[in-house]
């Protein structure tokens, strides 16, 4: 578990990976045995290109501090197309984030092939390192989501 | 009669503030002014035309009801409510203070809304007299003096300072304990200043509202007329009017998942929207047409129908202001007021 | 609420070693919806399986976690489970807690609360899953290929070979295409009509083979294994059932003064021809452009002539329209236009002629009956000038970006056949690289240097200008010798560029094919899938894909006849269930999904919706065809309504996920 | 040219070209003109106005419009024209049941601008020369026509018209775009703190009114994913700071590539949020990744976010950048 | 990227790493006979950095700026930018050292295009 030792803050990743390349890449890192930490979750999708930037915010919203989304190379997508679409939406959907002022290194996207197992579990070692140093995600989370927000009353027991 | 210096003021908001929040209009930008908390060195705004109305303090735009969480294979109910603390409202002109009146007759009827009561406690209405109205302002069509406001304590404004006078129980026990940074004056001077007012809201250009073709009762004469079409025309459907409304209290109930319990919320809705009436089986009101129609019929026929004759329009002059293609009440009591026989 | 059964997989202890199993089971099962959680061994071997099952059974369970290896190892050993246990394969979600959990990390605590977490995720994707059923769809055993040179040649004649019945549309009056105009071919130089001729023969005795020559495409609809396309046959004004081929009219026709075609306008032909001898089918056309009776009315010889009657000047364009379950695009090249670089000064000089009409020049068939001759005067040149990549290789704003391939092998030969013929003629070639990769090809270069003496120059013509005496001045580079060179020459051959076929982008358009910017076809997967189109049913074969020499061709033909006999063999296509869907009360038309499906699966039509208020709205609504779609998802973010989701991946499920592994 | 405008519009009607006319309608104060249908020649004669408070942008109308039968008559100013042009390449409107004039602008007037410069209480407002002169309940004030210019139209980037059946006036051209972006860089320019704490302040005074949205001639969804319940955005109040941003990203996400920059949604913001920032940054990072590219330029362009070129920048060039 | 190539390359907006050494601009130049370093070695020498040898050289007066190679290169690189770079580079680093109007007379060659000497003038007359 990547931790801040100053801090001893804790990190929730999320790693959106495409089916054909990038989630078989962390499966052959799991086959490998290459370590990475277990803040990093995965969620399979067919294709880069189904993360919508909507997928993103919320994780951010329901308490992610950081995103990243992972697809084939520009010109493997098992879809032929997909992830230059991918790239374009990601580019802007970063680049407003950080027009908003959220810190940029909590999205990022790479490219790992199937082949890439080294690549990934590096990847996801460094990103995890990346957000524990950036501490907890305030600037686009939902206070409601926050988990020491004040849990309310009880009503008595009639 | 108490008078307030415009000098003293600071120091009586200080006091005030001691004992609850605050919340006074500042400009917010060039020309714009909103509510803010009162901390020391806040600026107070003259200008009371606020962007959001007052109602905000008492019937807030979200507000948690209820939450409910899963243990296991079992529910438990919380009640989110902490103890509401003591606040009071500063610079709420003679609508906006007319506007509470509306706002009870809807949630202090049975059943009484608790949240909406329990903030009515705990809230004081500082009104005041307004000096400079703006061209939007139509709020004499309904009776209401913009130099004599209701509320808990009257400012009433002579340019210099302020006359006070407490109008209800809990107003008195605010203004007496400030009295000594108040000075006496005679009230002919408060008299002065209220016919200034009222010489200034005499030439307002929306005075002759054709009000009397509107009330409980004239629901058949004006439901199907076929100017609404005509005015609906330009509506987007946009919730604007609805919520610098001081007066609109609809809202909707939801639920959000924490992802520790489920939050049920209330927040503002708006007639105007698509899905404000759907409900299983359908959505009476299909068009923009009806929904449109809803606002101003609920506004100036039902709401005077089920209220002894009160209208739902405080004339504040918001919706004139914002609305953005600028369709809003005084067009649609205007072309609705013209004789049917002069189509 | 959904009964959801959890099973746990120890996978001996390659997970159990550091995931706590059982708290995972346990934990698991107190979630809301989960009423069986268990934990085995070996989940995927059969007593696992069979343990599955039974909870299925006995549970009367709605869906089921496997917390196990990674879903692209036993995902379809669980859904077959599930299915012969009468739950709906998709019903099935793996949380993948040995690759990505198990076996990378050491921590067992951390590793099993992250095992929980997964299994909690899934649960959550589970819950909103739906049953998805695959969709079947029939394949009608036929297969169209449009274009009738090499490619569309080897392609047809290895479908009907495996019994398939296969129509070819060509656009000529004869298929044959390029290789019926070459001489000899590289490195082997063996006669091109030789090897070709009898190619193009059994396509015509082929019985599974049916050839429209002198026909396009007008239309193509529906989806892979059920196209329906219609053809258009143009009119020829001959009886296409009668002529015999005898040749009488085009003797007797008076106008004379046609350019004939096939030798690239160096020679003559009449307004009623053949195309060439050995043309399949061999049939007589009019060539309505020149025909006086189609002109004016006036003359009418031929039929006067035609012992069959088979000359039918009232012939009209007809349509065919015929089903097929595969389509090939092997719509082949042309020659890009050399006009356009006036330093070569093409439109100028006879003597400036492309490769391509050098090959007729030296074609026994051609019109100088195979001696090599000047076309401006006719005599024998003595000093050759090749300009090799002609148009290729340039900035998009002055040609084509991409190597054409295939001239450098040409040239060679070309130059190897001129000094072999005529030893007194001195052949220079002007080369920027020489590139020669491929079997024997580069000996083959070797030899025209080593052998026959060829020059190669290593550099470039700026300009080739014609003088008085009827030579041509050719100034280019010898950068080398870093000298300016100026070569007195007789002939002047410029290897120009090819360019894939003009009508291809239209075809294309109709296929929904997609194509790069180059007009060329572009393929499923550049490495993996390179003969079939991302548009699943469409099949690509020769150099519409790219540009290939002759043996490439043929052997990609080949392979794309594999494809196709693989896709005809089926008797039902079996879809993936995980399709994209359009929600058309939400779909605003706004063709978002459209632009960016590589499959063409999208298809938009004008559907009348009745509002809840009786009136009607006419609204353009996406429909995608799900026996097209690949589910690759990028369409349902193209949308901006959110009409467009996925199934087995929607949006609520893919954020219910979200929502549980951030919890 | 409003009475140019009405005697065109009343030959299209005579004549039968048309059955109706799309424009806008004189309101209580001269500045709070409303879009209207008008049917007959009287109508236009009494209410048509054209004037430098016709901000409002008509297109979106259309959509509704054109569905009715019979043709329509629109006048387009060049923003409306794009955005109409927009909307035809997304084939939101039938192109047949319309009829475009263009008709030049100059710039539309901003009654917050006038409001903004102290000046309250505006019952009327005449045009003088390079000035307006409002006669107020407090007297008459003066205010020079470029002070009261809609921030939009201070940039303005076209007074060109896209498309067009029939143009009214002369032809305009397309401005450099070089102050367009002012905003924008200044806010790039600032760190990443500073700028958090611009749009925090910005946007928490969103009310969800949706007039931004429902104002926007690009957001046209038969239904909108905020209004939803299945689409898991679903929201009616920004209860939450993170709902305000994710309202706004997302609205601002849907448009790009497709927004016209025709500044409706911050014209009509209550609450006078700058909303054409938002915009404005997806264009500015369009054309300067994608190549230079305008929404609504023509019908037949695909929007950037629905294409692509192989050799399009890596997302790390948001990471790039020398900021902090 | 040394200093001076750097200056080639901003003042000419030539794209040198273009080049695919096909060599048609020299086979096009009209001043290939009077050039010691040909169109095509000043592509590569900018491209390999090798500024000053052109500098030193005559040939960037010797030029045409005829454009023929700008015309004729299929991979866009506009060889003639490059020497015209380069020449400025030259001139300007000559600082006063200009030549006058005054002076031509004595320059004029019959086997001098009228052209170049123009445009000579031009570029030191500024």
């Amino acid at each position: 578990m990547q931790v801040n030792e100053q801090t001893g803050f804790v990190p929730t990743i999320v790693a959106f990976c495409c089916n054909w390349c990038s989630y078989a890449g962390a499966d052959l890192s799991g086959t490998n045995r290459l370590q990475y930490p277990a803040n990093v979750k995965i969620i399979r999708v067919p294709c880069s290109c189904r993360v919508n930037p909507m997928f993103i915010l919320r994780a951010f919203g329901r308490g992610a501090d950081g995103v990243i989304l992972c697809g084939c190379h520009p010109g493997d997508c098992h879809y032929t197309t997909g992830n230059y679409y991918t790239r374009r939406r990601m580019t802007l959907l970063c680049s407003m984030l950080d027009y908003l002022g959220i810190e940029r290194k909590r999205t990022r996207v790479e490219w790992v092939s199937a082949a890439e197992g080294a690549k990934f579990a590096k990847t996801m070692r460094s990103f995890a390192e990346e957000i524990a140093a950036l501490g907890p995600n305030r600037r686009l989370e939902d206070l409601r989501v926050r988990k020491s927000e004040p849990e309310g009353r009880v009503p008595d027991a009639e | 009669m108490l008078y307030l210096k415009a000098e003293k003021l600071d120091a009586f908001l200080a006091r005030a503030a001691e004992t609850r929040k605050l919340y006074v209009p500042v400009d917010s930008e060039p020309g714009r002014s909103s509510y803010r908390e009162w901390t020391p060195g806040t600026a107070v705004s003259r200008g009371l035309h606020t962007t959001r109305s007052a109602k905000d303090f008492f019937f807030p735009q979200t507000e948690n009801l209820a939450g409910f969480r899963v243990e296991d294979k079992k529910i438990r109910v919380i009640d989110p409510r902490a103890e509401t603390e003591d606040f009071a409202v500063f610079g709420v002109r003679a609508c906006d203070a007319r506007s509470f009146g509306i706002l009870d007759k809807v949630f202090l009827a049975d059943p009484v809304d608790t949240y909406y009561e329990n903030r009515r406690r705990h809230g004081l209405i500082l009104s005041m007299s307004c000096r400079r109205p703006a061209e939007t302002c139509f709020c004499k069509n309904f009776g209401i003096d913009a130099a004599e406001p209701e509320g808990d304590v009257r400012f009433t404004d002579d340019g210099d300072g302020w006359y006070l006078e407490a109008l209800t129980e809990a107003g008195k026990a605010f203004l007496d304990p400030l009295a000594d940074l108040c000075e006496d004056r005679d009230p002919a001077g408060a008299e002065a200043a209220k016919e200034k007012t009222r010489e200034i809201v005499d030439r307002l250009p929306l005075n002759d509202l054709p009000v009397g073709k509107f009330g409980g009762g004239k629901t058949k004469e004006l439901f199907d007329r076929p100017e609404w079409a005509e005015l609906s025309e330009a509506c987007i459907g946009c919730g604007t009017c609805t919520f610098v409304c001081p007066t609109c209290q609809c809202y909707d109930i939801r639920d959000f998942d924490t992802g520790r319990e489920i939050r049920r919320f209330r927040c503002w809705d708006s007639c105007m929207y698509s899905d404000f009436t759907k409900m299983a089986g359908g959505n009476p009101r299909l068009t923009q047409k009806e929904r449109f129609r809803q606002r101003f019929m609920h506004k100036l026929v039902y709401f005077p129908e089920n209220n002894g004759g009160e209208f739902g329009c405080v004339g504040c002059g918001r919706c004139l202001a914002s609305c953005p293609i600028h369709m809003h009440i005084v067009k649609v009591m205007k072309r609705l007021g013209e004789d049917e026989n002069e189509q | 609420m959904r009964k959801i059964g959890v099973f746990v997989c120890h996978c001996g202890t390659n997970i159990a070693a550091t995931v706590d199993v059982k708290a995972v089971a346990e934990t698991l099962g107190r979630e809301p919806s989960v009423v069986v959680s268990e934990d085995y061994p070996y989940m995927c071997s059969e007593s696992g399986q069979n343990l599955i099952k039974d909870s299925i059974r006995d549970y009367g369970l709605d869906g089921i976690v496997i917390c196990s290896c990674s879903p692209r190892m036993h995902e379809n050993t669980f859904r077959k489970a599930a299915a012969s246990a009468g739950l709906n394969p998709y019903m099935v979600e793996i949380a993948n807690i040995r690759e990505q959990c198990s076996w990378i990390h050491k921590d067992k605590a951390e590793a099993t609360e992250k095992a929980i977490l997964l299994g909690k995720a899934a649960i959550a994707k589970v819950l909103l899953n739906t049953p998805l059923i695959a969709g079947e769809s029939g394949v009608v055993k036929r297969a169209l290929v449009i274009g009738g040179g090499i490619a569309g040649i080897q392609t047809a004649l290895d479908i009907a070979e495996a019994g398939f019945p296969v129509d070819i549309v060509e656009q000529k009056p004869t298929i044959g295409g390029k290789m019926a105009q070459l001489d000899k071919t590289f490195p082997t130089l063996d006669c091109s009509a030789c090897i070709l001729t009898p190619k193009m023969v059994d396509c015509a005795q082929n019985e599974n083979i049916k050839i429209y020559s002198y026909s396009e495409i007008e239309s193509v609809s529906g989806f892979v294994g059920n196209f329906t396309v219609k053809i258009r046959r143009k009119a020829r004004y001959v009886d296409e059932t009668k002529c015999t081929g005898c040749g009488l009219c085009t003797e007797k026709c008076p106008v004379k003064k046609v350019p004939n075609e096939f030798n690239l306008g160096l020679d003559n032909r009449r307004a009623v021809y053949i195309p060439f001898a050995q043309a399949v089918p061999k049939i007589a056309a009019i060539d309505a452009d020149y025909c006086n009776m189609l002109k004016n009315g006036k003359c009418g010889l031929c039929s006067k002539v035609c012992t069959v009657g088979a000359i039918d000047y009232k012939q009209e364009d007809t349509f065919v329209e015929e089903r097929y379950g595969a389509i090939v695009a092997a719509t082949g090249y042309e020659i890009a236009d050399v006009s356009r670089y006036g330093e070569y000064a093409y439109n100028q000089s006879k003597d400036v002629v492309t490769s391509l009409e050098l090959e007729r020049l030296m074609n026994a068939a051609g019109p100088t009956g195979g001696t090599l001759l000047r076309p401006s005067d006719g005599k024998h040149p003595h000093t050759i000038v090749f300009v090799q990549c002609v148009g290729s290789r340039c900035t998009p704003d002055k040609g084509k970006p991409y190597c054409s391939k295939i001239c450098c092998m040409y040239t060679a030969k070309h130059a190897m056949l001129i000094r072999e013929k005529y030893p007194d003629t001195e052949v220079y070639v002007f080369y920027i690289d020489v590139r020669t990769p491929g079997k024997n090809f580069d000996e083959f270069w070797r030899r025209a240097v080593e052998e026959f003496g060829v020059h190669y120059i290593k550099g470039a013509v700026g300009k080739i200008s014609p003088r008085p005496d009827g030579t041509l001045d050719v100034q280019g580079s010898d950068l080398l010798m870093d000298e300016q060179l100026h070569i007195s020459a007789d002939l002047v051959v410029l290897a120009a560029a090819i360019e894939p076929s003009k009508t291809a982008r239209s075809l294309a358009t109709m296929l929904t094919a997609s194509m790069d910017t180059n007009d060329f076809f572009t393929e499923a997967h550049p490495k993996l899938r390179p003969v079939e189109s991302p548009t699943a049913g469409i099949f690509l074969s020769g150099v519409c894909q790219g540009p290939k020499d002759i043996p490439e061709t043929v052997a990609q033909a080949s392979a794309c006849a594999a494809k196709v006999i693989g896709l005809l063999s089926k008797d039902k296509l079996k879809g993936n269930p995980c399709v994209a869907h359009s929600d058309e009360m939400m779909c605003n038309g706004c063709s978002n999904c459209a632009n960016v499906c590589p499959y063409g699966a999208i298809t938009y039509s004008d559907k009348e919706f009745r509002m809840p208020d009786r009136t009607t709205k006419t609204r353009r609504v996406a429909w995608v065809n799900p026996a097209v779609c690949q589910g690759c998802g990028a369409c349902t973010v193209a949308c901006p309504s959110g009409a467009m989701d996925l199934l087995g991946f929607s949006n609520s499920q893919i954020m219910a996920e979200v929502d549980a592994l951030c919890r | 040219m409003r009475n140019k405008l009405v005697e065109r519009a009343k030959e299209l009607l005579a004549d039968g070209t048309v059955t109706r006319v799309i424009g806008w309608k004189r309101g209580e104060f001269s500045y709070d003109v409303t879009p209207a249908v008008f049917e007959t020649a009287e109508e236009l004669e009494k209410d048509f106005v054209y004037d430098g408070f016709c901000g409002a942008n008509v297109s979106k109308y259309l959509i509704r419009e054109s569905a009715k039968e019979g043709k329509i008559l629109a006048f387009l100013k060049p923003c409306d024209a794009f955005s109409f042009n927009q909307l035809l390449a997304e084939h939101r409107i039938r192109r047949e049941n319309v009829y475009a004039v263009g008709i030049p602008c100059e710039g539309m007037a901003d009654i917050g601008k006038i409001r903004s410069a102290g000046i309250d209480g505006v019952t009327g407002i005449r045009e003088e020369g390079e000035e307006f002169v409002l006669s107020t309940l407090y007297g008459e004030e003066r205010i020079a026509k470029k002070d009261a210019l809609a921030e939009r139209c201070l940039v303005c980037k076209s007074k060109r018209h896209p498309v067009y059946d029939e143009l009214i006036g002369e032809e305009g051209e397309d401005l450099p775009d070089d102050a367009r972006f002012e905003a924008v860089d200044k806010l790039e320019k600032m760190t990443a703190e500073e700028r958090f704490q611009f749009w925090r302040g910005e946007l928490s005074r969103c009310i969800r009114c949706n007039a931004c949205r429902n104002v926007c001639p690009a957001c046209t969804c038969e239904n909108c994913v905020f209004d939803n319940p299945d689409s898991g955005l679903s929201q009616k109040a920004a209860a939450d700071p993170f709902e305000e941003s994710m309202y706004h990203i997302i609205r601002a996400f849907h448009v790009a590539g497709r927004c016209t920059d025709c500044g409706e949604c911050s014209r009509v913001c209550p609450e006078n949020i700058p909303l054409h920032l938002l915009n404005r940054k997806f264009i500015k990072d369009i054309d300067e990744l994608y190549g230079a590219y305008r929404a609504g330029e023509n019908a037949e362009n695909k929007n950037p976010l629905v294409s692509f070129r192989e050799e399009d920048a890596e997302p790390s060039v948001v990471h790039e950048r020398g900021r902090a | 990227m040394n200093d001076l190539k750097d200056r080639v390359v901003r003042m000419s907006g030539s794209r040198v790493e273009r080049c695919m050494r096909c060599g048609k601009c020299s086979a096009t130049c009209p001043s290939y006979e009077d050039m010691e370093y040909h169109p095509h070695e000043f592509v590569y020498l900018v491209e390999r950095g090798d500024v000053e040898k052109l500098l030193a050289s005559e040939s960037i007066y010797k030029c045409l700026t005829c454009f023929a190679c700008v015309e004729r290169c299929p991979r866009g690189v506009e060889p003639a930018k490059v020497v015209e770079a380069v020449r400025l580079i030259a001139v300007r680093e000559q600082g006063k050292n200009r030549l006058k109007p005054d002076d031509l007379p004595a320059l004029t060659d019959a086997d001098l295009p009228g052209q170049a000497l123009a445009t000579a003038l031009r570029k030191y007359a500024k």
